[in-house]
């Protein structure tokens, strides 16, 4: 099952490579946000699955659930930035 | 000259009639507004008792409402059910529901939230099931070589009232691919959608329905099954 | 309580200053007497350890009673107890200082200002009295951002050049962790005796040698020796005059002291000169920052710009010493980090009160100022003294024993480089006395009585008093210098030199 | 050689990430870039002490089981070396605080300056 | 930056998550020993909790729950916490941080009182991050803005 | 200048790349690092602090006074943004 | 290997394969689709049913615990915060000016 | 410590703390170097620093991104290099 789940985890670092290259190459900020939301959320995946490679998932467990909590807050303060005083480039 | 005469006396008596009638309506309307407005001094008067004992109650309700839920999900999280960490748990959500009693539950009215929670939970299953949907559909736009998706904003008036309800209408909008919220003015909800399909499916109107079913609006059950204060508090919320 | 004297030297200030914020919403101008309290404390037990250390050699504490590899621990020796000393002293003069002067600069931040002091001087005690590598880098931390903060509040430019401290400090304290790591890499170990034991036999593996290139590189940064001088003369140029007072002294000379302790406890002397002889090259550059930082002062209008510059001349002065690596030389720099700490302290506190009187600090505007301002200038006068290395000054001493370590090791050039140093430090410090005594006013010329009283216009008592106690004490280290050095420095001297 | 490169790639990478901070902080002329270099840095360091940290085979830093284990002898080389953990988080620490006064002086310099290129500020101090 | 939103969206689940974070936060604290976490990173998602409802709800608002003054005790106080279990220790005729001897008063063996002795310092740390955060959050974002440089020049 | 700077940079990283051909392996379960101190921390944390977690019981007890110079790190932090960005007079407070 | 235990991996897989064939098409989709709001389309919540995938073939190996609940927790609060930060980051690209690309632009 | 993850992730790591100081608007950077502390912090879970991971995690998503952006209202997006 081990072996299953690191080829998961594999997998979903090859998307993230993918996404990398909206973050890279933009074009602009919006989409860099974006793709960097997604890449949070694989992140969390990704944990998810070092836990059970590691076989001690409840260590795991929370840092995975500080991101579900915690990760939204940049992309708000991003938003909000772009919304309020944002100079256009 | 007589006819002259009767005229003149008939039209000064229409005067008098006509000035009395006025000064009668004038009075009138003064005596109809002084009574109105007592009753508004009276019925705010009593509104206000009746909402600083309400507030006051609805204050410790959030509390212990919180308190609840919170401790729930301190167990859930500790996982370790000594008596020091359960009194450390105790200790723990009673500060934050102390705290934060007015976030958690701040437009809900207090009554009916039992039902609320029970079929919102009959909710998740049907979001579920859409989500799981129209992410095929998504995947399809996606993988199908040619893309045909042609974006669009649609407009459309909701008839729920509530924050809450707004919002999960809203959240739910944006959890299901193929249509985002982008915004919500004077309860106008502005919806990108990706394809005609999912736009259609979106004004059907169907998920509105349910968001309303769940929060007892627009179909107003809640005057029947819920409580007899409902009118109450329907005043209430619009006197707030 | 005399066992408990290293925690409290630590735990005072810390304390106080935690208490600090909540004593000035009473009263701002609580703060003041508060600060001159926990230093006066703080300097009761840095001299009952000095005492301590005297009568009974190394004191060692262990925080949390855990043994020394495994627990952080206090090791106090000689060279650190008048580390301590002088850290106080000269705080809490600076402290007696900046009443006014803050006052005058910074009205509206007198409480988190006076915070910040009380954890910067918790800083510098906490590095020196430390006996471990990884504590020395938290409390380096601790005394940088307080001395990021304090510049910043300065004048127009300050924020700039503490920008930039930000910067380069930076820099020197992750290498400093940085080589931290790789001592621990091969020892496994982070404090300093222990290190210092295991470490003889890695003598010849590159990630010592690494370990202590960087490491002399980032305390070379936080000392502002010559090369990565860069960021220390806008700094303390432009800090306020209470601030610069105390970093310009301390923070150098606290970083001084870790390169002692570097390169003469974590390494023994034995790798350092017969391994790779990188003394030679300290050495080396020390000269070249004597005569660099000199030749900057010179080229300065604005006296304290001159002063930051003399302070990276004085450090070649110490990098000299330490380089020479033998007992006169060493000696030398221990005696002169003492000198300068009040040296550094005097003509600083002095120039404060320049500007606190002026305005403004350009020598061209010293006219008429030792009439004006005698007892200022006659401090000013005999840390000048020092600097240029008159005799009855500590400066006079330092640069002899650092003159005969200079003729022990052979090393001819560098006993020019210290006299030809003296000829360039009377030039630019005759520069500012000689116009602040003799010149006179174009104006003056023309009146009919050349001399005309002018009136004597002197710092208050608060800011004269630290400085004259400043100037005395440059005296009296000069006269009872060998007396500090037989009791103290002697011992402080490591064995095998 | 490519058991030589394996034992040694992450700390080569550290170096990697160490030199893009500092040619960050000491080339870019924008200083926010400057503060995100050290940033880069400031982490780079704290990669090269999880590095030494890791063990082959060991397992994290956390006991098994809570209770019962005062009188088992346990095996070192099952759980990670803690120490470059803790030194670490207080580095993280010191990383954070950094950052926070940096970019309070940040704001400042713009208050004065209105601009944050370096070489315009330099132009606009004369 | 802590202007009140009016996006009626965000500021709903702002104010359901905020409990949450608290209580997770809170949680992280108190089960340092057993999982990864402790006082620092708690006081940080404390902290982060204060910064979301700062950015949704504004600093008005917000400063009805955490006054100012509350913010800056809280600042010293949790440093004093930490040090004053110190100095217990040292009144108790220990060294300073010597936790085993905090026996004495709690009545329990020395291993459980270094246990309670590291919970409390926990706590003290948590304090201090969580208020530091939000004054360093709050500092930044009242600073006056470039509009007065925009005025002057 | 930017070829100097970048010339320095990789000398620098060069001198640190050379440390490293020294080092004990990575992931070397002997390396003096795991070997020296540690151990008494991975053995003991159980038996002398009663907490689990060996980076707590570290970080709180055994390096606690590396902690509090952290906290006052932070503290002093804390202080130093008050310091330099509030002013005793603030007009636009909600900003 | 008794007959629920192979049950439960054939679980694990369906669930954790099918998390990371959404996963895959929520990739394309950012790199394929034409302008910001599409893309959000694709990746800032055709992540959540593969999140929920994965989330519970995770859950389901890990078994009926305590962490159980927490990775379900975890669930509810991306299910919380990952659409309220599309919504989020949608209008303020609306208000910030970016056009959203219509089908007659492509045929140009 | 997983070598396979190891490997990948450091490439990540790097290619993001290039993009974040080459990029020229400067929230682009400070979001960019919040990606950059996700993979710092799935590197250190990777290497079974859980403790460190976790406060990367809470201080990168939490105080980190948004104190640069603070500083960037108050200061401006624009960089020259």
């Amino acid at each position: 099952m081990n072996t299953f789940f690191l080829v998961i985890g594999i997998g979903l670092c090859v998307l993230v490579f993918f996404v990398l290259y909206r973050v890279v190459f933009g074009p602009g900020v919006f989409n860099r946000i974006a793709a960097i939301s997604a890449i949070g959320t694989k992140t969390l995946i990704i944990i998810l699955i070092m836990g059970i490679i590691y076989n001690r998932i409840d260590m795991f467990v929370d840092i995975s659930m500080v991101y579900a909590l915690l990760n939204f807050i940049g992309t708000l303060a991003a938003a909000k930035y772009l919304e309020i005083g944002g100079e256009k480039l | 000259m007589e006819v002259t005469l009767l005229i003149e006396a008939m039209d000064s008596s229409f005067r008098v009639l006509e000035d009395a009638k006025n000064q009668a309506v004038d009075i009138m309307n003064s005596a109809v507004r002084v009574t109105s407005e007592t009753r508004t001094i009276e019925e705010k008067k009593l509104v206000n008792i009746f909402k600083g004992a309400q507030s006051r109650r609805a204050i410790l309700q959030n509390t212990v409402a919180t308190f609840v839920i919170l401790f729930g999900f301190w167990t859930v999280l500790s996982g370790i059910f000594d008596l020091f960490h359960l009194t450390l748990g105790v200790i723990c959500s009673l500060i934050i529901s102390i705290l934060t009693h007015d976030l958690l539950f701040a437009n809900v009215r207090v009554g009916d939230i039992k039902l609320t929670i029970i079929r919102f939970i009959r909710y998740l299953p049907w979001l579920i099931y859409q989500i799981f949907v129209s992410n095929f559909y998504v995947a399809y736009l996606v993988l199908s070589p040619k893309m045909p998706i042609s974006p669009q904003i649609i407009r459309f008036k909701t008839k729920l009232e509530s924050d809450i309800s707004w919002v999960v209408l809203a959240n739910s909008i944006t959890l299901t691919p193929g249509t985002i919220t982008i915004d919500i003015k004077d309860g106008e909800f502005y919806v990108h959608a990706l394809a005609k399909k999912v736009a259609d499916d979106l004004n059907t109107g169907e998920m509105e329905d349910r968001v309303a079913h769940i929060f007892m609006e627009a179909d107003h059950i809640y005057v029947q099954d819920v409580l007899d204060v409902a009118p109450i508090f329907g005043v209430l919320r619009k006197g707030i | 309580m005399t066992d408990q004297a290293p925690i409290l030297i630590i735990i005072i200030p810390l304390m106080f200053a935690l208490m600090t914020p909540l004593i000035g919403w009473i009263r701002k101008n609580l703060c003041y007497p508060w600060v001159l309290l926990s230093l006066t404390l703080s300097a009761l037990s840095s001299f009952i350890i000095l005492r301590t250390v005297l009568l009974r050699g190394i004191i060692s504490y262990k925080l949390g009673n855990w043994d020394p590899p495994w627990g952080i621990e206090y090791a106090i020796d000689h060279l650190n107890a008048l580390m301590l000393v002088i850290i106080t002293v000269i705080s809490l003069i600076v402290a007696v200082y900046s009443k006014k002067s803050i006052q005058r600069e910074k009205p509206d931040k007198i409480v988190h200002f006076y915070t910040i002091f009380l954890l910067q001087v918790t800083g510098f005690l906490g590095m020196v009295v430390s006996g471990d590598l990884f504590n020395i880098y938290v409390f380096l931390e601790i005394a940088s951002l307080a001395g990021y903060a304090l510049i910043a509040i300065g004048d127009e430019r300050a924020p700039y050049a503490s920008f930039r401290y930000v910067v380069i400090g930076t820099i020197g304290a992750s290498f400093y962790l940085l080589s931290v790591g790789y001592i621990y890499s091969v020892t496994g170990s982070l404090n300093i005796a222990d290190v210092a034991r295991l470490l003889p036999e890695l003598y010849n593996s590159n990630v010592i040698l690494t370990a202590l290139v960087f490491m002399f590189a980032g305390i070379a940064i936080k000392m502002a020796m010559f090369p990565v001088h860069a960021w220390a003369p806008n700094a303390y140029t432009h800090a306020p005059s209470a601030v610069s007072a105390l970093v310009a002294p301390l923070m150098t000379k606290v970083a001084a002291y870790l390169m002692i302790r570097v390169s003469f406890t974590v390494f023994k002397p034995h790798y350092i000169i017969d391994v790779i002889s990188l003394n030679s090259f300290i050495s080396w550059i020390g000269a070249a920052g004597i005569i660099a930082g000199s030749i900057f002062a010179i080229a300065q209008n604005n006296l304290k710009k001159m002063l930051s510059y003399s302070v990276v001349a004085q450090i070649g002065y110490i990098a000299l010493g330490i380089g020479l690596a033998n007992s006169y030389g060493l000696t030398g720099a221990v005696l002169h980090i003492v000198n300068e700490a009040f040296t550094k302290g005097c003509v600083f506190l002095a120039a404060g009160g320049i500007v606190y009187k002026l305005g403004g600090c350009n020598i061209a505007d010293f006219k008429n100022l030792f009439r004006k301002m005698p007892f200022t200038m006659t401090a000013f006068t005999i840390g000048a003294f020092s600097l240029i290395g008159i005799p009855p000054t500590c400066g006079f001493f330092s640069k002899l024993y650092l003159i005969l370590g200079s003729i022990e090791a052979d090393q001819w050039t560098f006993v020019g480089v210290l006299l030809f140093s003296s000829i360039l430090n009377v030039v630019y410090f005759f520069r500012v006395i000689q116009t602040a005594a003799f010149e006179k006013q174009m104006s003056d010329y023309s009146r009919e009585d050349p001399y005309e009283k002018v009136p004597m216009d002197e710092v208050p008592l608060t800011m004269l008093i630290p400085i004259q106690i400043a100037a005395l004490g440059i005296l009296l280290c000069g006269i009872f210098n060998s007396e500090i050095i037989s009791s103290v420095i002697k011992y402080a001297i490591p064995p095998g030199l | 050689m490519i058991d030589f490169i394996i034992e040694r790639y992450n700390f080569w990478i550290y170096v990697i990430l160490m030199m893009i901070g500092l040619y960050a902080m000491i080339t870019k002329r924008n200083l926010v870039k400057k503060v995100i270099g050290m940033n880069i840095f400031q982490t780079s360091i704290i990669l090269f002490f999880i590095s030494l940290a890791s063990k082959r085979g060991g397992t994290l830093p956390i006991m098994k089981q809570a209770h019962g284990l005062e009188n088992f002898p346990v095996d070192p080389s099952a759980y990670i070396n803690p120490v470059p953990h803790v030194l670490m988080l207080t580095a993280i620490v010191v990383m954070v605080a950094t950052l926070g006064v940096a970019l309070a002086i940040l704001i400042l310099i713009y208050r004065k300056y209105g601009t944050l290129e370096e070489d315009e500020i330099l132009k606009r101090m004369q | 930056m802590i202007r009140k939103t009016d996006d009626i969206i965000i500021r709903t689940v702002a104010r359901i998550l905020v409990p949450f974070i608290q209580i997770y936060a809170l949680y992280v604290i108190m089960h340092g020993h057993y999982s990864p976490g402790g006082g620092f990173q708690g006081g940080v998602i404390l902290g982060a909790s204060i910064v979301l409802l700062l950015i949704t709800h504004g600093l008005v608002e917000t400063k009805k729950k955490i006054p100012e003054k509350a913010i800056a005790l809280f600042s010293s106080m949790g440093v004093f916490i930490y040090a004053g279990i110190g100095v217990l220790c040292l009144l108790l005729f220990g060294n300073f941080l010597d936790y085993g001897k905090l026996s004495v008063i709690l009545n329990i063996p020395p291993a459980a009182a270094r246990a309670m002795g590291i919970l409390g310092v926990e706590i003290g740390v948590s304090i201090t991050v969580m208020a530091v955060m939000i004054s360093i959050f709050t500092s930044i974002s009242t600073a006056e803005d470039h509009s007065k440089y925009d005025k002057e020049h | 200048m930017k070829i100097v700077n970048l010339i320095l940079v990789l000398c620098i990283g060069g001198f640190l790349i050379y440390g490293t051909l020294d080092m004990p392996r990575w992931g070397d379960p002997d390396s003096p690092a795991s070997k020296h101190v540690s151990p008494r921390y991975i053995q003991k944390t159980v038996e002398e602090t009663a907490t689990p977690n060996m980076v707590t019981s570290i970080l709180a007890d055994y390096r606690g006074y590396d902690t509090l110079g952290e906290t006052t790190v932070i503290f002093t932090a804390g202080m130093a943004c008050i310091l330099l960005l509030r002013n005793s007079i603030r007009k636009n407070r909600n900003d | 290997m008794n007959t629920a235990s192979i049950i439960a991996a054939l679980f694990i897989i369906l669930f954790t394969v099918g998390g990371l064939f959404f996963f895959t098409t929520s990739t394309i989709g950012l790199l394929r689709f034409p302008d910001f709001f599409t893309r959000l389309h694709a990746t800032g919540k055709g992540d959540t049913l593969a999140v929920l995938f994965s989330l519970i073939g995770i859950g389901i190996y890990e078994g009926l615990s305590l962490t159980g609940f927490k990775i379900l927790l975890i669930a509810v609060f991306m299910f919380l915060a990952q659409p309220t930060a599309t919504h989020a980051i949608s209008k303020a690209g609306m208000r910030y000016g970016l056009q959203p690309w219509k089908k007659e632009d492509s045929r140009k | 410590m997983i070598i396979l993850f190891d490997l990948i992730i450091l490439i990540f790591v790097v290619i993001c703390a290039v993009t974040a100081i080459t990029v020229k608007d400067l929230l682009s950077a400070v979001m960019i170097l919040g990606a950059y502390s996700f993979f710092m912090c799935l590197l250190w879970t990777e290497m079974g620093a859980v403790d460190v991971a976790f406060t990367e995690a809470s201080v990168s998503a939490g105080i980190g991104t948004i104190l640069f952006i603070a500083a960037i209202i108050k200061t401006t997006r624009r960089s020259k290099d």
